[in-house]
């Protein structure tokens, strides 16, 4: 299942009937990413700004990819786009297989990849003005360790 | 005729969401299209100073910089993305 | 957060709570252990024995220990004992962190440690008898790849 | 007294989940207690043929087999465990 959003998600509503869905799995994993507000570094709402034909296209794509490269028995990614307050969740993936570890690595490649080919573009509205957020390059090495 | 989108900063930069581009026979690759939509714009010119930052997709789908044009309906370049 | 129980639970409903427990987290990692049944091999039930007392005393310590290594905003550990059927959550553990490496790294360190420390034991219960659950040794490598 | 706790299939084997033992001075450590049980009752000795499998807890908490047993107030024998 993927699905990108501009209507807020109950991540934890999400997982219950994902995990309900294959009697055959052992294991689960999600992930789950959130706005957060610092109190030294206050946001008042993270915007987002999608691609979303090629979103919908690239995020199946690496579903498949991670379900044949770790077996699982299926996978998940659902991406929220437009304005998101602090405490809302922006995105989750997630995994089910047979057993723990095809999980979690299914669910991290799913995440590293994600960061870097996912296109979607973060803002920070903060008391002082707007921001774009700049990647970081850990995340392109997060997602080196996958290849070769 | 070819639509190419922009996103993000770059959409900001310069102050349009898509231009729609005809381009002469010798634009060849999605890589010579920005060389001469570069070559058209300043502004894009500009933005695009370290083009090893930037993605682009042809109809809707991430592609490397050689692939063939022809035949594309979209072109969009991406700016580094930042989802998850 | 630690509990262990007889009670079934909602893993999804429990990861929901514990996301909206604290604002200054950017990632949370679930991971959901369920009885499953294979067409091939079919368990009738997972029948969990427990010294609780000292589940309870070790989960508490290596919660403890997960939240100081990789400086998490808070981790949870639920799990079963007694009798539950294929589709049943027998545990979970969730981590909350600022970014989704520490997440991901505080889950799986948790896990590793569970299946080699915690003191539960499983059986399952067959169509042609009931046998206990054997340790297998990969539990016990990926218990080491944390040392040293 | 100590009491002397067993699980899973070594509770089982021994078809009683607890034992409540006066051990002699010179049992010192867990270890001097399971070979001193060991050689009180035949099964619980087959049963732990192999003892590095086994972990023991004093008082609810995990701990080396060469702990002292001075004080404790209950001894665990553990097989593998298997929960997750």
């Amino acid at each position: 299942m993927i699905r990108v959003t501009a209507e807020p998600f109950d991540a934890g509503r999400e997982a219950t009937a994902f995990q309900a869905s294959h009697i055959e799995a052992g294991a689960m994993v999600t992930f789950t990413g959130l706005v957060r507000s610092l109190p030294g570094d206050p946001i008042l709402a993270l915007i987002l700004e999608c691609y979303e034909e090629l979103a919908v296209n690239e995020l199946s794509a690496l579903r498949e990819q991670a379900i044949a490269r770790f077996g699982l028995v299926d996978a998940a990614i659902i991406h929220r786009h437009g304005r998101l307050v602090p405490g809302e969740t922006i995105m989750m993936v997630m995994t089910l297989a047979a057993h723990r570890q095809a999980a979690f690595d299914g669910a991290q490649f799913l995440m590293d990849y994600l960061k870097n080919d996912a296109p979607f573009w973060k803002q920070e509205e903060t008391p002082t003005g707007t921001r774009w957020v700049v990647t970081m390059s850990k995340d392109r090495d997060a997602q080196n360790r996958w290849i070769g | 005729m070819i639509k190419v989108l922009y996103f993000a900063w770059l959409r900001e930069r310069l102050n349009r969401s898509s231009d729609e581009v005809t381009p002469p026979p010798e634009v060849v690759t999605l890589a010579d299209l920005v060389a001469w939509l570069r070559k058209r714009d300043e502004v894009l010119d500009l933005a695009m100073a370290d083009p090893s930052i930037f993605k682009l997709s042809r109809d809707a789908r991430i592609v490397p910089w050689d692939t063939p044009l022809a035949g594309a309906t979209s072109v969009a370049i991406l700016p580094p993305m930042t989802g998850g």
